[in-house]
């Protein structure tokens, strides 16, 4: 079976969970990429990438919901993982505390461009995003943004940055992801590697 | 011999076309051809937006809830296959049958058997097909239907994870969400897996997808060689009678076809108006020909 | 059964058009399909205007012209079924073949052959092919050979009459645009009606509409039943290669065509199982059928 | 074989076209409409309605160029009579000449209105087209129209009116109209009659 | 003020009309179209064109109902008219009665093709109509359409022509037109000339 | 100057538009100008259907129900001048004035003066402006109002005439439809013609025609010279409150309109730099110049 | 009071509208107002693509060269003000300015002591305006010129530095491209500069982006907070006669513009009667007023 | 004034540049992305991200000519620095060799959708463009795609994958990016620091 594992934060916990099913992780060299014992493969993608590796073909892969919403991939999400838990957020200086509702004509600097476009859109008001790739919680310091979307964990990033937290777009978690047509063709052993994360997570 | 390679593509989409429209008649469905413009009506799924003389139209819209609006009553077998657009000016080429006025398990044996045949008409015999229920899972929700249909309908169990019902009523959804095999205990799906008898029919709960017009039985049909499906369908209601309907995606089949000749009769006469005269006389008989001269 | 007649109509015209295929396919040609949506090109003809996305487009325009459009080399029969829009959102079933590359008397034998065995599948025996040609009128206009085109397509003398050319010469036109038969002194002509040896098949020099595309034989097929032609066709040129091309409009067969059933096997089996198991069989040694149970 | 005969000015002179072919034209009651003898029958018409009988199933009719035009009839017309002869003319009330150039925004009533239409787009001029059924010379002098297009034979009527010609838009005929499917169907007879006509008309 | 007369059925009805409302209709020479008294101007015209003629700026015509309809004129009618009474209806030959919602495909011949095309369209029926001038009962007889829309007083022209009414698409009657402006500008005038009409017509 | 002569028309029909516009400030209205296109929303009259990107939208519908779509809560007096599309290519220039929020007899007679000082601006004198009830009729109609309103917007008093209702009331309808006068002994339209003061303001209850917006006083602006009305308005209810509105058509206005024109100071100094400098002072108080170098 | 904070940003836009509308006049130019709808011609900009009845159609296209394809003789002053579409369903709301016929500086110095008195008029004061020259640039690119008016488009010197020019005239360039001042040495440019005498004028040789209609003088008007130019304009050529234009982004202008409001009259009489007769009075007199019955 | 440098491989290069013209770039706290002395001010921002930054205000940045052709955005381009230069390309596996012009259906998995788009729709050629973050060279070895557009520097990313060069889609060198408000209102300052860099780099 192939795996895709996210970089960065959701890294370790999906390892962890992935043993607690049975699946061994060889040790991974530095720099691989790709890596695997005799059975199982496994590839380490930007997060933003994970569902869409899945949804192409990989397996099985491990992404938090943000993204999987951010990037609308068709792929099977049999379980919500305990780890990654965090939210998806509008943020603003926290001199100018504006409701969502007031944002006409705001713009919104965010790694998910998607996302926010379909948050206003419902609010039927229009906003220009700003598409960044990393450090979004800069833009309205200086000066690009007047508003940002992004995830929010313990809220330490925003307050150093001097921004508050004005609504809660969606929650966020970890998500198991599995390939559709993979989940059909080796049903057995996915099946029984699900409920085995399952019961080892959630004790059923 | 073509400017773009398309055209290949599109020769070869007839020539898939003309299979499945010799399966479907055999089956005795009989084919129907609707106008490529349609005046908007919200029943009316799909099709591109367009304004003509201050007036609202669809292009190419959904074919099966066209005849659906069409249906009045008694009982009716039909086909199509066309072009369906939905809101750009690039459509998928469709081919897909309507029983309407059916019962019971034959009906869902008649859909299954003309899809498989159909297949098999085009030399694939790799493909499987995925038989859901909706009843079952609305059964079990009650009123949290809405949102347990949001979380098949994106194939996603974390939302239903997050729905506040008993511990016991979740687990048995996951037990449902991940099944896949050929007897799940529910009888109805048991009984049509078995009638089939057909290797490559499995009960699938949750990935089959529900569409709002569903009304039970759906099921999908893919091919591992392609990511999406290649067809699907499932039972729906029309002005009180069952009904059951299943398409497929030409583009999708493409690939997998695998094209068988037909020979042809060659004439190479040195005389046109007799090599003609052959020719036509063959023709009349129900025989290809080629005329070399 | 259905709401509005006009199902029916769409049901028949699909029955005709899939005689018309199974013709054009013993006769080697192959089926294209197209894209119902094509993007704007004046050399496209026909077609209802479109814009989207702020691009202009053509919905299901003239088929020849897309094939034209898209041949490079080689030579090509194909043939095409579909609704062509001329600017309205209403349009006109049209079944047509196209064979590119093709030389001398066969390409127009071919022709003739295949528009005759098609209406012969339908059930249609009255009808005529009236065969003209513009060569014999552009020789003889000269430089007026805009304003003696026109004549023909308005099919009005008087225009001839008001140019100023010899009066020999309109005598010799006035003669031409009344003649009608089987032997015209015109070569050409005469070897074709000849050749093809079918009594329905005349020489008119005067009521064959000369269209620009064309360039040199053309031919109308009518019905005495139905008041405009039921279809035509002509000669002309794609990349240096001699072409010929014609085609049926559906909507004018309907009146005239006679259909006849082929028997189909019953399968009345009180086992469903049993029964499509048969029919599943039945469908594979191409035998229709129809499960009762 | 069925005909179809204008009513109106050109009607003696039809009849006298088809006595010359040889077709012998009964005496109509007065009247009657249809009338025949065993051969052929005759259909008495308004002007304006034969080339659409003819087009629509009756074999042979007669009628002007400028109705064939209006109506845009597809009909066989193998022959030019030579009677009829006029022209289809704008004409405006004499104290206030100007050119169809400068009709921008004019009114302007006629019988015809599809070839009024036409003509005026060929040069791009916006005019509103009243279309009246008859005394069309009238419109102008009691104020309902800028301008006419109508026939003119002697300019008798414009003159009458206080009118005068501005422009020509066509000359008129009487035009010989046959039946597309029966000019094949009874190509002999209709050949010949065509033929008939001609020699008695242009000697030839 | 000037007054717009209808030729044919409804002229001589027209003039008694306005002659019990006090207004002397001097005699009419043969062939004027136009003739008054120093007080009044009248005016003949077609039937079909006499709305035409009072919106665009006659003060006073009169007209059958059908021609109003069929025009779309927009006047202002005060009083319908004790005559002109008959009824629009649709025709077929009587060997081939059929209801109006199965004329799908039809041919209809008649004068009023927009009415006919409204009817149709309400019925939501496509059919081809075929617009003639006159004769209209003749069409399906001669083979060029297979029903008519048209006129219906006693119905024996339909007889004599072997038709029979299927559908009334409306009643007809004359009716009174005035020039909306007119209206406002000689109110007085009209409104005590249309007072006399009612008077002398209705008694009250 | 201009290649085609409605140039020199779109350039007048500004001027007029600026004429109105003045008017309309003086009074203390707010301009409002609308995008040019609009989602497609039933409440908005008029329009031409528009389908972009697979929605569908409206060019230039009617602004008064714009305006309405958005009013939400207190007073406003706002006007706006547009063209405005009707299912056509070809649209109508409008000048029209909303005032929500108003009271009673203030309100019409704001509303009629507004209306006459445009004219006047304009130069046009010779107009009239006549005022209808919608209630009167109303009151009078009971169950018959939908068929005696039919009957007023053709201006037919003939279907009247055919609904079964007393002669007593039949005769009483027949004297409003035939009313044209000062004084109609109906309190309010008295009230309103006595104060305005305006011998060319009329009281008509015949043919000033009721639109389905209005709920009871309704006003027409004509000219003699022109055979269509040139202006009209009515009273309407917003989310509860009381409104006016009228619309002037731009169009019909230019025939009449007398211009006069303003003085303009010429600069012809031999120094472009001082005479601009000169010029940009003189503009800064608001003098209008001309620079001739 | 408005359902949508759009709707106040409406009537902003319309007030500043109405004081560049002020502006304009002053200077002696004429408002010409075009139809919404124009019939699609390749040399008309912009403009969303619409089709209707078969033909092709532009929605709100550019201004300018609408003007320009009208202008047949003579010259002509005439602003516009319209939101223009380009491609999408929203467009941008312009006013703009043509003067034709024009010559020399007066030209260059008119149409910017316009702009100038155009943006005091809102309000604006810390602006700036920027000129260049296309035949600078022309001139020392010789066969270049469209690989170098790319780079002045991109604003982006990395495309010269890869072109195989000598290295003085790559230095030469470099220099331009990095100008910015009151005296380029340019002896046309330093004039402009001259005369304007307004500290807000430059000259910038490097930034100032030539559009392909531009034949010589163009000029970008913008404002430090704004990020992008709020106006810009430059030298054309019509018929053969010199022509200069320019135009205001309003949607840009927003943020910038300081009202300023004129005072009212209130009127506050108890009698309606004599409250509005004196109303009108005092707008004939062209006083503002307000009455509060 | 402030500088956006690119986090990444032209980080080092960017400062050096810098300081060649002069600018003293402090020493950055690990970590910190926003740091300056009292002059100027710093900001470290993702490579893809640069472009917009310097569009929205930031007054000077250094990008990849790569970046700034997939980004498009509105800012002014003084100078080409000497370094950053590779190419952008299209590869494919190098068992499966193919122009592009027969890509017709391909996936294609890329960091630059828009470039790629455009670049294939000029060819007039269908593709299906995966957008990925990272990792771009592993999409055709684990089968989510036909091809990929990517950098190119030595072309060993491509051989360690088993891929080859079919067709150069642009050279790629970094860029000197200028806000276009900030050259005209610090015309001096930002004329000055350019004319040294390009003295200091160029020698002229």
């Amino acid at each position: 079976m192939r795996f895709v594992l996210p970089k960065g934060r959701l890294y370790q916990d999906s390892i962890k969970v992935l043993e607690l099913a049975g699946i061994k992780v060889p040790k991974r060299d530095e720099r691989a990429l790709i890596w695997g014992d005799g059975n199982n493969e496994f590839l380490l993608a930007r997060a933003f990438d994970v569902p869409v590796y899945v949804e192409h073909g990989i397996d099985i892969g491990i992404a938090g919901s943000d993204v999987v919403e951010e990037r609308g991939s068709d792929v099977f999400i049999p379980l919500e993982l305990p780890f990654g838990k965090c939210r998806l957020s509008i943020a603003v200086p926290k001199e100018k505390v504006v409701d969502p509702e007031n944002m006409d004509g705001y713009k919104i600097a965010t790694k998910y461009p998607n996302i926010t476009k379909r948050y206003f859109e419902n609010l039927n008001i229009e906003v220009e995003v700003i598409k960044l790739h990393g450090s979004i919680e800069l833009a309205p310091r200086i000066g690009i943004a007047d508003a940002i979307v992004d995830i929010v964990e313990t809220g330490n990033t925003l307050r150093s940055n001097g921004l508050v937290e004005v609504a809660k777009i969606m929650d966020v978690s970890a998500l198991l992801l599995v390939n559709r047509i993979s989940q059909k063709m080796f049903f057995e052993e996915i099946n029984s590697f699900i409920t085995k994360i399952r019961r080892s997570v959630y004790g059923h | 011999m073509w400017a773009k390679r398309s055209m290949e593509e599109y020769i070869k989409i007839a020539e898939i076309a003309n299979k499945l429209r010799s399966i479907f008649q055999l089956w005795g469905y009989k084919e129907v051809v609707f106008p490529i413009i349609e005046e908007y009506s919200p029943e009316i799924r799909k099709g591109t937006k367009f304004a003509y003389n201050n007036l609202f139209y669809l292009i190419s819209p959904d074919v099966t809830s066209r005849i659906i609006k069409q249906f009045k009553d008694g009982n009716a077998k039909v086909f199509y296959i066309a072009e369906v657009l939905n809101g750009d000016v690039k459509g998928e080429w469709q081919a897909g049958i309507e029983f309407i006025g059916g019962k019971g398990l034959g009906m869902y044996l008649e859909a299954l058997s003309i899809a498989i045949t159909s297949l098999e008409s085009l030399g694939i015999t790799e493909f499987y097909i995925d038989i859901g229920s909706i009843e079952v899972w609305k059964e079990l929700s009650g009123e949290y239907w809405p949102k347990i249909k949001e979380a098949l309908i994106k194939r996603n169990f974390e939302i239903i994870e997050n729905i506040p019902i008993p511990k016991d009523k979740k687990d048995k959804m996951w037990e449902l969400f991940n099944f896949r095999g050929r007897r799940s205990g529910i009888e109805k799906l048991d009984t049509i897996v078995d009638s089939i008898e057909d290797p490559r029919v499995f009960i699938d709960l949750g990935t089959v997808r529900p569409l709002p017009y569903y009304t039970d039985i759906i099921f999908e049909i893919y091919s591992p060689q392609v990511g999406k499906p290649i067809g699907g369908g499932g039972e729906y209601e029309v002005r009180g009678k069952q009904a059951i309907g299943f398409v497929f995606y030409l583009n999708r089949l493409l690939s997998l076809y695998r094209p068988k000749d037909r020979a042809r009769k060659v004439i190479s006469e040195i005389d046109p108006k007799k090599a003609y005269s052959t020719a036509r006389e063959m023709v009349r008989l129900g025989i290809p020909v080629e005329v070399r001269l």
